[in-house]
């Protein structure tokens, strides 16, 4: 099946594709369910074998990570950047090996690369906002959880989504948690319990992913205030879509599904590499997720 | 390298023959930061208010309690984080076969076995703590995650019980932590073993001469660490209601934090149990504060820095010389 | 209860320190061990307490072969030790130190403070002791004080064997009366008591039956009545000593350190006096007087509260030329996780440089050159752990690390505790040729003979204020004590 | 509370009078590791792989020489991770406004300045060195973010120049690693500032009535380590092209491990920079050898933690007790 006269044959000459993945973090169960996810695709395709690397975090192991796959002759490399905003030098290293690269959920803001395949925050961002515009017709207050640090621009995208919605309308007043959640439900929890100190009378809450949100929902039904306030997320996790689904407040999430992107990453480096002309940016569309049509996205053999 | 303090003569407070000039100190610095912050937040006295910080207290008040005792050996136990992850997630991934209490029981005693064998490679073979729970942070972080990548909800709402319960006014978590530090400071103060572990901070040497067995207490602090950590990541589990096994990273820096501000000695054979729940309050108000007044997160951070140097320069100056 | 040691063998990694000794002791004596520094007198301490297993050869208690594993195993069996370095927890209060591991409790097993301290009290009470407030954090007790709590502790519990480590090398005075009182009543009681010491009067004094360990073998054992201290120290040094003391003559030239109304509150009060060139003064006075924080005061170590003589900081002294060697080489002597070379090195680091880097191959030949000297431990010592040294080779080491520096005022806090005899000639010596050279010498010590023997002139001190300045030629022992004691005519 | 080891005797191997088994235990575990790997991995001895060692070295390495200084003193910095991200986003933060090796060294300055401060509160103020350097890893965080909330990807492609060149076979930051190593060993051995600062660890009574300024010693340990801390983030930053405020966290564990695992004691006075350089080697070898043979991550961090109890059990048992 393999077109051995493709321009970029694969390395072994053999027709099978090596592909290196260089995450930045495995240590959240996105990151670790988009690295299943490009595993899983690759398995599919039958020809293609992965290396998987993990940095833990560590920007100068990313870039070891990457040359240690360089030096084993990878064909192309993923990179699945996690909190990192980017890589230059390490775009430029894989550049100079001549070999593709293709970035999965993060878009690095600098240096160049073959292609990415991510959500675009802003809007799901915005979809949160307009939704929930909706759902306050009668205004109120919404209280923001963002994930943290200050550099993820993927949170502050979201964030901004949402912001650039609801500031608009005047009824609405936006109160952001002065502390991170960490994008893990135990921050959330704490966040929430915070916010929920200081701001009662919140009518929504919207957390820069799912996980956050999960923790200030038990925080909201601690306080009693499950009929109060309505919750948006973002990302589409397993336990987020059971809940909503189960008609709790947590009412909507956008998806950001690491399986859906993990996939499409895989099956463009290999596109890359049988010489297909691809396009540099894709954005996967990020559909809203609510009780009608959650359960389509749940995905029982999913990773995340 | 103690020692070579800029001197500062300082007025003491003597009660009955007792040097209370720390205790006091130490108390006024709460009250001020609660007086501080009753009245210049309108939140701050809130029954919700209250009742958050009340629950945040209770992972790093278990966590500091445990600490405390390692440190009074003179060592440290750094993997009470993985710890807290490994078994919320334990508990929460047998929840599914097993009756709750079993399950959370089991998440305690994965904490004790954990203890157990961090205290033994420091105690049978003369390791030095740090890198054994530096060692055994990683390892038990990576077990966390081999049992599952990926968080586990339990279905069943009883499962969230013990996170959320509330006695009364008071949160039952918040009671379970109080009263480990109620029979932790009788431990430490009034039995054998709990004098012996405070003795063996100061010179093991001299306790081994006395006839009391050094490794077999040793191990015992460790595994009591180990236990509160598996405690505090049960009841965190069931509090979040979900376990993830990224939860954790850190809070061992924290605890120490709340013991070194509660005055104990990281050279071992100072501390107590009174005086680090005193450190843990401090932390907790000093969060809960940033979070009132809307500090900035970074700015947070920078602060939080600040206001920790300037706890322990205070203490410093009060402590008599030894 | 009686002891007998078989054909006692230990090594410490390849090196052999006792080749096969054999001691009996009988209840109700006083058996007195001398010997050399690093004989092996502690390292025979150590098995008889548990604190370290035998390589080979046996213990017998009561005839019945025992091994000891552990401390407690000695405990269990009414061995008790009192070790030569001090082993007392700071941070704890003295009851906890005396009744560590054996507390009374109440009724669900808590332990029972009152009665802790009662009982203590009346530890310290039945040893001698009862000015010492149980209450008290051990800590804050002088050397001399904390060595009695290392005494009374060793008499908690059913004492059938007690072996003190050089009980006496920090007590002078109504202490030291004491302490042998209680060695007397625990003889009397059927008690045996294996008692190291370097003092030979006391020895002399006390004890029953003496042997003489050398290099790690016993080569007498004899009875007070039938020897003499010239003969023990011949028979431990190898050589006959004609005699201790170097005879001083008076040669007194400039002053070299004039103190003049010195205090330092709490500790001491209003001390004035001077050192010549080529004299040695003696300080003498009894434990707690505040000789040891006077003399730290005159060094820099601590600010003095009012007067003037004193120097600002050790490193001030230093360029001034004056040296200290403080009378606890563990707490502030020696680094011991150090080897032998850096630490006598370390006061004459930054002399001996070449550029910015030390002269490796000068440090070396000095610091072997004092070593030879002073004959610390001999054979190559140099790169060993000082800690690996006996206790009196420690002590010289910490004198050679100040005399590498070339003095010009020494300033020795009780330099011979745990020296042995042939040593303390040799240090006599070389202290008075210091002497002679121009070097003043301010010679702390609890030892009265010493303090009358190898001095020119005496300074008593009592309760932190001067209390006597004496000539060694025209004075006598009785004489010192009774101004230490304030019962001078 | 060391020294109640289960004890085995070994035999000892003397060189020239100087007990060498520890020294000859640890080259024997390097030279296995690397003939292992050599044999089990065709990629282990390629060009690249080994290229790609050394450059991994260099953060870790440079890192565990500064904590090895402080730690001999008795001290830790627990603040490296956080200076390591505050003077790479100063530098690229600089530059566009200053020449690329003037802001290198305004990153470089910015660490000794944070080494200053933390080795003054804890020589001057007597402060414990823990928690004084917990409070500043939070503080210099902090202050990071303040810098700059988001990423600084300077343009200058000369601003890589420095974490990429190669000098003939080696890469240029993995020579300067190398030079610290080498100074900063015959610092320790051979001036009187670095015996002094290991004698510090040891007694740092003894050493101050020796005439030696204490304080002072002790600040210049702290001042290393920040100077270290300082180079690496730099390094780092022009490394992978961009500066992160977020980078860094937990780099001190990898530092203190590798001291560790060199026989550094975290009681002071014992280790040697060529011993550290061993650990670094060792910490690496590991890493990469768990890479090449492709261990999941996680049971990569189960397996790092158990390789690190070992080898400092090896290293336990070979060590003559003092
Ligand atoms: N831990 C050790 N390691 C190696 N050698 C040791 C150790 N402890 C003692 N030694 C050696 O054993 C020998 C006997 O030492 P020991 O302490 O028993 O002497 P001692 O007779 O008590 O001397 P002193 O009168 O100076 O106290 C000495 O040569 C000493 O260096
Ligand atoms: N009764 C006491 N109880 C406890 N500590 C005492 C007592 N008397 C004196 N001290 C302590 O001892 C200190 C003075 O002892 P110092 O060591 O200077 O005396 P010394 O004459 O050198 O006696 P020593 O033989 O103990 O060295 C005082 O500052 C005090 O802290
Ligand atoms: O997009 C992902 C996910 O939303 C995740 O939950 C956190 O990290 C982001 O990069
Ligand atoms: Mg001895
Ligand atoms: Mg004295």
């Amino acid at each position: 099946e393999p077109d051995t006269a493709a321009p970029a044959a694969s390395a072994s000459g053999d027709g099978k594709y090596t592909i290196g993945v260089a995450n930045f973090m495995l240590g959240g169960p996105y990151f670790s369910g988009m690295d299943k996810a490009i595993a899983a695709q690759a398995k599919k395709k039958g020809n293609v074998d992965i290396i998987s690397t993990d940095a833990n975090g560590d920007a100068a192991k990313l870039a070891s990570n990457v040359e240690d796959l360089l030096s084993k002759n990878v064909d192309a490399v993923i990179i699945s950047g996690g909190p990192l905003e980017s890589a230059p030098a390490v775009l430029n290293s894989i550049k100079a090996a001549g070999k593709p690269v293709v970035l999965v959920d993060r878009k690095f803001q600098t240096g160049e690369y073959t292609s990415w395949i991510g959500p675009d925050n802003e809007a799901i961002g915005r979809q949160n906002g307009e939704f929930l515009a909706e759902k306050l017709a009668d205004g109120g207050k919404v209280g923001i959880i963002k994930g943290g640090p200050a550099d993820n621009t993927i949170g502050s995208a979201r964030t901004n989504g949402v912001k650039s919605v609801l500031s608009a309308k005047s009824n609405i007043t936006l109160v952001e948690a002065p502390d991170f959640g960490n994008w893990g439900s135990d921050g959330g929890l704490t966040v929430m319990e915070s916010l929920l100190a200081t701001n009662g009378d919140m009518k929504a809450v919207f957390c820069e992913n799912d996980a956050m949100c999960l923790g200030a929902q038990r925080a909201i039904a601690d306080a009693g205030k499950t009929d109060q306030i309505i919750i948006a997320g973002v990302d589409g996790q397993a336990e987020a879509l059971k809940a909503i689904m189960d008609g709790t407040n947590y009412l909507v999430t956008g998806l950001n599904d690491a399986d859906i992107i993990g996939a499409l990453g895989l099956d463009r480096a290999v596109e890359i590499l049988g010489g297909a002309q691809v396009e540099k940016d894709t954005v996967v569309p990020s559909p809203r997720v609510t009780k009608e049509n959650a359960a389509q996205f749940m995905n029982p053999d999913g990773s995340f | 390298m103690t020692g070579h303090i800029a001197r500062i003569r300082m007025t003491r407070l003597v009660v009955g023959g007792r040097d209370v000039t720390v205790t006091a100190a130490f108390v006024t610095l709460i009250v001020l930061l609660v007086a501080v912050a009753a009245v210049t937040s309108d939140t701050f006295l809130t029954q919700t208010n209250l009742t958050n910080l009340l629950k945040q207290m209770v992972t790093t008040g278990l966590l500091a309690f445990g600490m405390l005792v390692v440190i009074l050996t003179g060592g440290i136990d750094l993997s009470v984080g993985s710890v807290v992850a490994f078994s919320g997630i334990l508990t929460a991934g047998l929840v599914a076969d097993l009756p709750i209490p079993v399950a959370m029981l089991a998440g305690l005693l994965a904490g004790v076995g954990f203890g157990l064998i961090n205290g033994t490679l420091v105690s049978r073979f003369g390791l030095a703590s740090f890198v054994v729970t530096l060692a055994s942070l990683t390892t038990i972080r990576g077990l966390a995650f081999v049992y599952s990548e990926v968080p586990i909800a339990p279905e069943d709402p009883a499962f969230f019980t013990l996170g959320s319960a509330m006695a009364g006014p008071l949160p039952v978590s918040t009671l379970i932590m109080l009263a480990v530090f109620v029979a932790g400071g009788i431990f430490l103060t009034r039995t054998p073993a709990g004098r012996s572990i405070v003795a063996i901070g100061g010179n093991a040497e001299t306790v081994r001469l006395a006839g009391i067995n050094v490794p077999r207490h040793v191990t015992l602090a460790y595994t009591i660490s180990g236990a509160c950590a598996g405690l505090a990541g049960v009841i965190l589990a069931s509090r979040v209601g979900i376990a993830q096994p990224s939860v954790g990273v850190a809070f061992e820096l924290d605890a120490i934090a709340a013991c070194v501000i509660g005055g104990a000695s990281l050279a071992g054979g100072r501390g107590s149990a009174r005086a680090t729940f005193g450190g843990v309050l401090v932390l907790v108000l000093i969060n809960n504060l940033l979070n009132l007044y809307g500090v900035q997160s970074f700015w947070q951070q920078v602060l939080k820095g600040l206001i920790i140097i300037a706890v322990i320069l205070v203490q410093r100056t009060n402590r008599v010389r030894g | 209860m009686s002891l007998e040691l078989r054909g006692v063998r230990q090594s410490y990694g390849d090196v052999e320190v006792l080749h096969g000794v054999d001691l009996t002791g009988r209840p109700g004596e006083v058996l007195a061990v001398v010997g050399a520094n690093g004989a092996g007198k502690s390292t025979l301490i150590r098995i008889l307490a548990g604190a370290q297993r035998m390589t080979s050869g046996e213990l017998r208690v009561d005839g019945e072969r025992v091994d000891l594993r552990s401390p407690h195993d000695a405990h269990a069996r009414g061995i008790r030790t009192v070790y030569q370095e001090l082993s007392i927890v700071g941070g704890l209060s003295v009851t906890e130190n005396l009744l560590m591991g054996a507390f009374p409790r109440r009724r669900g097993g808590l332990i029972d403070w009152p009665e802790a301290h009662r009982r203590a009290k009346k530890l310290l009470d039945s040893a001698g002791f009862g000015a010492i407030d149980p209450r008290m954090l051990a800590g804050r007790l002088s050397v001399a004080r904390q060595q009695m709590v290392e005494i009374a502790k060793a008499l908690a519990g059913e004492v059938k064997v007690l072996v003190l480590d050089e009980p006496s090398a920090v007590l002078a005075g109504s202490d030291l009366e004491s302490l042998f009182a209680l060695i007397r009543r625990l003889r009397e009681r059927g008690v045996l008591v294996v008692y190291v010491s370097h003092r030979l009067a006391e020895v002399m004094e006390l004890a029953d039956s003496i042997v003489v360990i050398k290099d790690g073998l016993i080569i007498a054992t004899t009875e007070p009545a039938n020897t003499s201290e010239a003969e023990l120290i011949g028979l431990m040094a190898g050589r006959r000593l004609e005699q201790i003391y170097p005879a001083r003559r008076e040669a007194p030239a400039e002053t070299r350190l004039e103190i003049s109304g010195l205090s330092r509150k709490g500790e001491f009060e209003d001390i004035s006096f001077e050192l010549r060139a080529g004299e040695i003064v003696g300080l003498f006075g009894l434990v707690g007087s505040g000789r040891s924080e006077m003399a730290r005061c005159v060094f820099g170590a601590e600010p003095p509260t009012k007067g003037t003589g004193a120097y600002r900081s050790p490193a001030a002294s230093i360029a001034a030329g004056l040296a200290l060697v403080t009378e606890d080489r563990k707490r502030s002597g020696l680094v011991l996780g150090m080897t032998v070379l850096d630490n006598i090195a370390l006061a004459t680091m930054r002399a001996n440089r070449r550029g910015p880097l030390i002269d490796m191959a000068g440090r070396k030949r000095r610091v072997t050159e004092m070593i030879d000297r002073l004959s610390i431990q001999p054979g190559r010592c140099a790169t060993m752990p000082v800690a690996a040294l006996s206790g009196g080779n420690q002590q010289k080491a910490v004198l050679a690390k100040w005399l590498l520096a070339g003095p010009r005022v020494l300033i020795l806090d009780e330099p011979t505790r745990g020296v042995d005899m042939a040593t303390r000639v040799d240090i006599y010596r070389m202290v008075d040729d210091l002497a002679r050279q121009g070097l003043a010498v301010l010679l702390i010590s609890s030892d009265l003979t010493e303090v009358l023997g190898a001095t020119d002139r005496v300074l008593v001190m009592r309760n932190g204020r001067l209390a006597g300045d004496l000539r060694s030629e025209s004075t006598t022992e009785d004489e010192i004590l009774a101004h230490a004691i304030g019962q001078a005519a």
